[in-house]
């Protein structure tokens, strides 16, 4: 049984630490803003675009992460700079519509650049290798995004805490307008904000798309949508809440993908039910779930650590 | 800026005086592809055979008057809620006859604005039995998934010695699920088990999918997807290390996939329409034709190789010529009536139509991706009585 | 007291509206029928009243749902199940031995059909999501038409829904051309119902919109607390908005049906649902007149006026750069973009047709003095 | 007083918890038919908290509400509560089903309210903003609404509302944008509104407040103008003392959510606590 189920941990566990770096991103700018960024995923998915041009044009791979994340949180700051910014007076509708149009725009980018096509995503030697783990057999970087992102999210959080940009943010999160009124500088936050979310979307998807190597401009769709729901699912707001969102919801939804063999092995079915149609359906529902029976989310209550 | 309007005018001056150079008539023939989205690569690829046989044959007699050929092309973005606009474009730029589309789900989208207008459509490589199926306006050059499928379960069983196989498609794509459908008749007739999987629009983490092929115990994997998914499946099954074949039908043929698969040890098996090699003189005038294209090149994906596809593309292409010819006018409705008796010798084979619309084809090509060199490689042709 | 309102605008009104459908008749009628302009007024038509269903929820009443996409699809599904004709069951439900289903509906009910199932599934939504606050909303009814989609998909209700497959050969807008013997069409039809369709709905919504219902509705909008303070039951006035917008999501789903020819789960994508939100972003939040405006507009932007952006232009020799396919698609999201940030309110704000021309008599009746 | 069977609405041991905050500690009090009664207390006190304990605005932690006799709220702490909770008499209801209505319900019921902050409906006319108090009233449901079947009951609530604007005199603005009033004004259109619910029982939040002397004057002889005419009971918080002192038959006063005082406004305004923890600080 274990042998059956082990594979499919794996996969959850390595998509979820993808997830979780998306999450992350989502879960900072809605502490601050209010807003649903939905463009987070696109620009996850940008990122990958970026490295694929790259990566072409012949540059050292040593070189090119750097650039790449570079690029992308540049990107991130751009897009707050010229979408969100000018409508910090405005209803929050209009803002998360705001989002929406620069989600499509970057989609459309995406499209016209690439002309429609998929785009190979380079290999990174090293992490692109195979291993063996018991039975299973995967890539390196499976191994190492669990690790990374917890080294990342000790990071985050050491900033957050111990840093006084770090204290501005969770100020502004506590009270938008008092801590304008303090003096504290909200653009300066909420471009940090975007920065670092943009940053750990740009590791996410050298991660992902090293493990699934294919970019094309609608990529960033549903990873973006389920990294949101992670971010709800572990209390918006709470770091440590959306990356463990993040790996839930990552590992279920390779479970539900596998379900059909365990139950065909645990010989609770005959025959397979086609349930991996709900692989993605699956992450929405347990979002309605859990706002309806704890709307604040697994972690949502502990303020503390809100950003 | 006033400099720049006076450059901007002396331009316009000049448009008439261009136009005017070959004064040909104009026929139009509409190229129904997708130019984005799943099956974007493909598509280009198909439209690359067509306009090769454009540039080759850019006029065609009908009725004692030389006529221009215009392509128009229509992107129908690989879904079939973005066909109906494309197909109207094909019928509102008043063309004569329809080539495509590659993907069997949009050509059928597309099928009745056709019907309405009166125009003949004519299907490249969309192999699902329902494109001409009740349909009289819709004729088709290569062969049908049955067929296919056929061949693929009997290569399963035979070759392979399979006794399990898992199958993996996309849900709500016609050419996955009926291809399937096929396959799963064929080889269960042959005494084997066949498990069926999809996967949901946009997929891209296909780890868990295989994970279940391993765990059905299955002997070979068929995944008759898009070369978008294709590419993924395969090169996630290398880092599994997949031990079992991946056995994929005629979309899987292409320059993209075996570029996947190199260097890898995935066994990647296909059936197809043409082998290259077969055609010397097509195989080197297309090589040429790319090679002096630069932007043709990239939409074959950055080399030469020749996708079954792009034949097809210029086979259809000459039959729809043909059809022209034979009825001796550019009314859609005189095409139709002309083409049940078309027959051409093409660069994959005689074609002639059946009944109902479909060419009669009694065989295809297997073919395989050499691992090291990322070539395909010819294993056999193989045919159904 | 000036309790009397002028009548006058809204008489001009209906005189417009009326023109609008003589010259879509007469149109037909005259033009080649395969113009692209009557593909961009049955699609126009469609999302107009999708729009307006939308707008009923996020402009009219507050609730910022992004589920239109979900419930179009159960009413475009409901309308191809019932209306195949028995002969075409078995090709088109191939694998499924022809499908469960073994008897059809008239259009009409088919409709209806439509709109009610989409309204019984908002309704259910509703129960649990309604409660929730504005983003979350937003964020649960986008998942709840994820949901909805897997659902169709599935190969358990093949029977039903003909699992992922394509549902075909159902009654189209050109069906409702009218024919002679020979199959030549003597009155064409095919544009002139679906706007009198749209219409129907369009008029329904603005009626419910200036009825009481819908000024409590705007009053929710306005201030919640304020409303439920006057009275106003908030759970049972946002079901009921929800459900009569997705009613109307049906209808236009059931619309969108008859358009494409063809129906299949995966293109009802939250792309859709962004899609017609920014056309109600365009038109106004809060204005029926803007939303369909809007979706006239945006329809032919994106299927006809902009698609020379995707082909190579040429200016006597000088090739137009930029240029290629996809072009078209980015000068679109631009001017969104624009539309977003600089041009918030849209193209009518939050007014309408008859309160533009009352403004205007207005000023003209001043100047007179 | 407590054996006064007439009395309209009737509080009982009323405590407000939030979390370790308690707004309202034990508040009893009773408003009987016909009468004008005032609540007073500095900022704080915890007035406009016993308004939404009573409109089902909020649930109180603690208490009973009576309406017209009718219990309308019960609770008894609960849950987290038992624990946290700081007010007294935890015990006393412990036996009572805990009773909460929606706000639109109790406004059914026929207590209606205006706001301290204003909060009308910004998009509508000040019209349209009293014809929506009519709605709830309403015999028509949706379809024949839309339709139209319900002409006579729409005329006769147009009509009702036109009538309503011109009591409070505000029938010239009728069709103007209610938000582009004049504060003043602002505050009677509130009133007009909370009038088209039919309510016996009227909440006034700070009435006054932002008038100048000449409107707070108009305003006193308005307040029992309507009750009068509507047969209305007025419950008010206010901070004009000119205004309580001249309409309030009786005044409770409220200084950090408990009760100090109750009585006839002179009794008020000798009573040497009001005046050291109230006027002594108003004045101030």
């Amino acid at each position: 049984m274990w042998d059956t189920i082990f594979p499919y941990l794996l996969s959850g566990i390595s998509v979820g630490g993808q997830y979780a770096l998306i999450a992350i991103g989502y879960t900072m700018v809605y502490g601050i803003l209010r807003l649903i960024n939905f463009a987070h995923g696109d620009v996850f998915m940008v990122a990958g675009i970026i490295m694929v041009y790259i990566a072409a044009s012949g540059l050292p791979l040593w070189l090119c992460i750097p650039l790449v994340l570079l690029i992308t949180v540049a990107v991130g700051f751009l897009i707050e700079r010229a979408a969100y910014r000018p409508l910090r007076s405005a209803p929050r509708m209009s803002v998360m519509i705001s989002a929406i149009g620069v989600s499509y725009m970057l989609q459309n980018l995406v499209l016209y650049i690439t002309g429609g096509l998929n785009k190979q995503y380079p290999t990174i030697p090293g992490i692109s290798d195979t291993v063996a783990i018991g039975a299973a057999k995967t890539k390196v970087v499976t191994v190492i995004t669990p690790f990374l992102v917890i080294i990342l999210v000790v990071a985050l959080v050491m900033l957050i805490n111990k840093t006084k940009i770090g204290m501005a943010m969770r100020a502004v999160s506590k009270d938008f307008e008092t801590s304008q009124l303090m003096g504290i500088k909200i653009n300066n936050v909420i471009s940090m904000t975007f920065i670092i979310g943009s940053f750990l979307a740009g590791v996410g998807s050298i991660l992902f798309f090293t493990n699934y190597p294919t970019v094309i401009q609608t990529s960033g769709a549903m990873p973006g949508l389920k990294a949101f729901v992670a971010a709800v699912f572990g209390g918006i707001g709470s770091i440590p809440g959306a990356v463990i969102g993040a790996f839930i919801i990552g590992i279920m939804e390779n479970i539900i993908k596998g379900l059909d063999v365990i139950l065909f092995k645990a010989g609770v079915i005959s025959a397979p039910l086609g349930l991996a149609t709900f692989s993605d359906a699956f992450s929405f529902a347990l979002l309605i779930i859990i706002l309806v029976v704890k709307p604040t989310g697994l972690f949502g209550e502990k303020v503390t650590d809100k950003v | 800026m006033k400099k720049l309007i006076a450059l901007v005018l002396a331009l316009m001056m000049l448009v008439p005086a261009f136009s005017v150079a070959d004064d040909l008539p104009v026929i139009k023939i509409g190229v129904y592809e997708p130019a984005s989205g799943d099956s974007g690569a493909g598509g280009k690829q198909e439209t690359l055979g067509v306009q090769y046989a454009n540039a080759k044959t850019p006029t065609v007699e009908i009725g004692g008057t030389t006529y221009k050929v215009e392509l128009v092309m229509a992107d129908n973005g690989s879904s079939t809620d973005k066909a109906p606009s494309a197909a109207q474009k094909l019928v509102s730029e008043n063309v004569s006859v329809v080539l495509g589309s590659y993907g069997s789900g949009v050509s059928i989208a597309g099928s009745d604005y056709f019907k309405d207008a009166n125009i003949p459509a004519i299907g490249l490589t969309c192999t699902n039995p329902q494109v001409t199926a009740g349909n009289s306006h819709y004729f088709r050059v290569c062969f049908l998934d049955p067929f296919q499928g056929t061949v693929l379960a009997n290569y399963a069983s035979k070759e392979l010695g399979a006794t399990t196989v898992y199958c993996l498609g996309e849900l709500g794509n016609d050419y996955d699920q009926g291809l399937i459908t096929y396959f799963k008749q064929a080889f269960e007739a042959l005494g084997g088990m066949v498990i069926v999987d999809s996967f949901p629009t946009g997929t891209a983490d296909f780890t868990s999918y295989l994970t279940n092929a391993t765990g059905y115990n299955a002997d070979v994997f068929f995944c008759p997807v898009s070369i978008a998914y294709s590419t993924q499946i395969i090169q996630q099954a290398s880092a599994q290390g997949l031990e079992i074949a991946i056995l994929g039908g005629d979309t899987l043929d292409s320059n993209v996939v075996a570029d996947a698969d190199k260097g890898t040890n995935v066994k990647v098996v296909i059936t197809t329409f043409y082998q290259e090699g077969a055609n010397a003189e097509f195989d080197e005038g297309f090589k040429a034709w790319l090679n002096e294209n630069p932007d043709m090149m990239t939409n074959n994906g950055g080399n030469d190789v020749i996708s079954a596809v792009s034949v097809m593309g210029y086979d259809g292409y000459y039959v729809a010529l043909a059809a022209l010819q034979a009825a001796g006018s550019t009314d859609g409705a005189a095409v139709m009536a002309a083409l049940p008796s078309v027959e051409i010798d093409g660069v994959s084979g005689h074609i002639k139509f059946d009944e109902t619309g479909d060419a009669v084809r009694t065989s295809a090509f297997v073919k395989t991706v050499n691992n090291e060199t990322g070539e395909w490689q010819f294993v056999t042709e193989q045919t159904v009585d | 007291m000036n309790q009397k309102k002028s009548k006058t605008p809204m008489i001009i009104t209906l005189v417009l509206v009326a023109a609008i459908y003589v010259a879509v008749f007469i149109a037909e009628q005259t033009l080649p029928a395969n113009s692209m302009l009557f593909t961009v007024l049955k699609k126009g038509a469609t999302y107009a009243l999708v729009a307006v269903s939308m707008n009923l929820l996020n402009g009219f009443t507050g609730i910022f749902s992004l589920g239109q996409a979900g419930f179009m699809l159960v009413g475009a599904y409901m309308y191809g199940i019932f209306t195949i004709p028995i002969a075409q069951r078995a090709s088109v439900y191939q694998y499924f031995d022809g499908g469960m289903i073994q008897f059809t509906v008239p259009v009409i009910v088919a409709m209806i059909l439509a709109g009610l199932a989409a309204a019984f599934f908002a309704f259910l939504i509703g129960l649990p999501v309604l409660r929730l606050k504005s983003d979350y909303l937003a964020i649960a009814t986008l998942g709840f038409a994820e949901i909805i989609r897997a659902i169709f998909q599935w190969n358990g209700l093949g029977p039903i829904t003909n699992g992922s497959n394509m549902l075909r050969s159902f009654p189209s807008f050109n069906d409702f051309n009218i024919r002679d013997g020979q199959g030549n069409v003597t009155v064409y039809l095919s544009t002139l119902i679906p706007f009198l369709m749209a219409g129907v709905c369009i008029l329904l919504i603005v009626l419910l919109i200036n009825s009481s219902y819908g000024r409590a509705l705007k009053a929710i909008r306005d201030d919640e607390v304020a409303a439920e303070a006057m009275g106003i039951n908030l759970a049972h006035h946002k079901r009921l908005a929800f459900c009569v917008s997705s009613f109307f999501a049906g209808v236009g789903g059931a619309m969108l049906a008859m358009y494409q020819t063809t129906v299949q789960a995966k293109s009802f994508t939250s792309a859709m649902t962004y899609e017609i939100l920014l056309i109600v972003v365009i038109g106004g939040i809060g204005s029926v007149t803007g939303s369909v405006l809007s979706s006239f507009l945006f329809v032919a932007c994106s299927e006809w006026w902009l698609r020379f952006l995707d082909e190579k232009q040429m200016i006597g020799t000088f090739e137009v750069p930029l240029l290629r396919n996809g072009f078209r698609l980015v000068v679109f999201s631009v001017i969104i973009m624009i539309v977003v940030l600089f041009f918030r309110r849209g193209i009518m704000g939050d007014k309408e047709l008859p309160d533009l021309l009352s403004r205007r008599m207005k000023s003209e009746g001043r100047r007179k003095k | 007083m407590s054996e006064n069977r007439n009395n309209v609405l009737k509080l009982e041991n009323i405590t407000m918890q939030f979390g370790g905050v308690v707004a309202i500690n034990n508040l009893s009090l009773e408003v009987n038919q016909g009468e004008i009664v005032a609540l007073i207390g500095p900022n704080g006190a915890g007035k406009t908290t016993a308004f939404n304990c009573i409109t089902g605005v909020y649930e109180p932690t603690n208490g009973i509400v009576y309406f017209h006799g009718e219990p309308i709220v019960v609770n008894h702490p609960q849950g987290k509560m038992v624990k946290q909770y700081a007010g007294i008499n935890g015990d006393l209801y412990r036996e009572k089903k805990p009773v909460a209505h929606t706000p639109d319900r109790i406004t059914h019921m026929g207590i209606a309210r205006t706001f301290q902050n204003i909060r009308l409906f910004k998009s509508q006319t000040a019209f349209e903003n009293v014809l929506i108090g009519t709605h709830l009233r309403r015999n028509s449901n949706m379809f024949t609404a839309t339709f139209r079947l319900n002409a006579k009951e729409e005329k006769a609530n147009r009509e009702k509302a036109w009538n309503l604007l011109e009591i409070v005199g505000l029938a010239e603005e009728g069709k103007e944008l209610a938000t582009s009033l004049p504060y003043g004004k602002q505050r009677r259109l509130e009133i007009a509104r909370a009038l088209a619910t039919e309510p016996t029982l009227l909440l006034l939040d700070e009435p006054a407040a932002g008038m100048n002397p000449q409107e707070t004057d108009e305003l006193g002889s308005f307040i029992v103008d309507i009750k009068n005419r509507f047969n209305l009971t007025v419950f008010m918080i206010e901070h004009h003392m000119n205004l309580v002192m001249d309409i309030s038959d009786r005044i409770y006063v409220l200084d950090f959510g408990r009760q100090i005082a109750e009585g006839t406004p002179e009794e008020i305004q000798k009573n040497p606590v009001v005046i050291a923890a109230y006027l002594g600080v108003e004045e101030e």
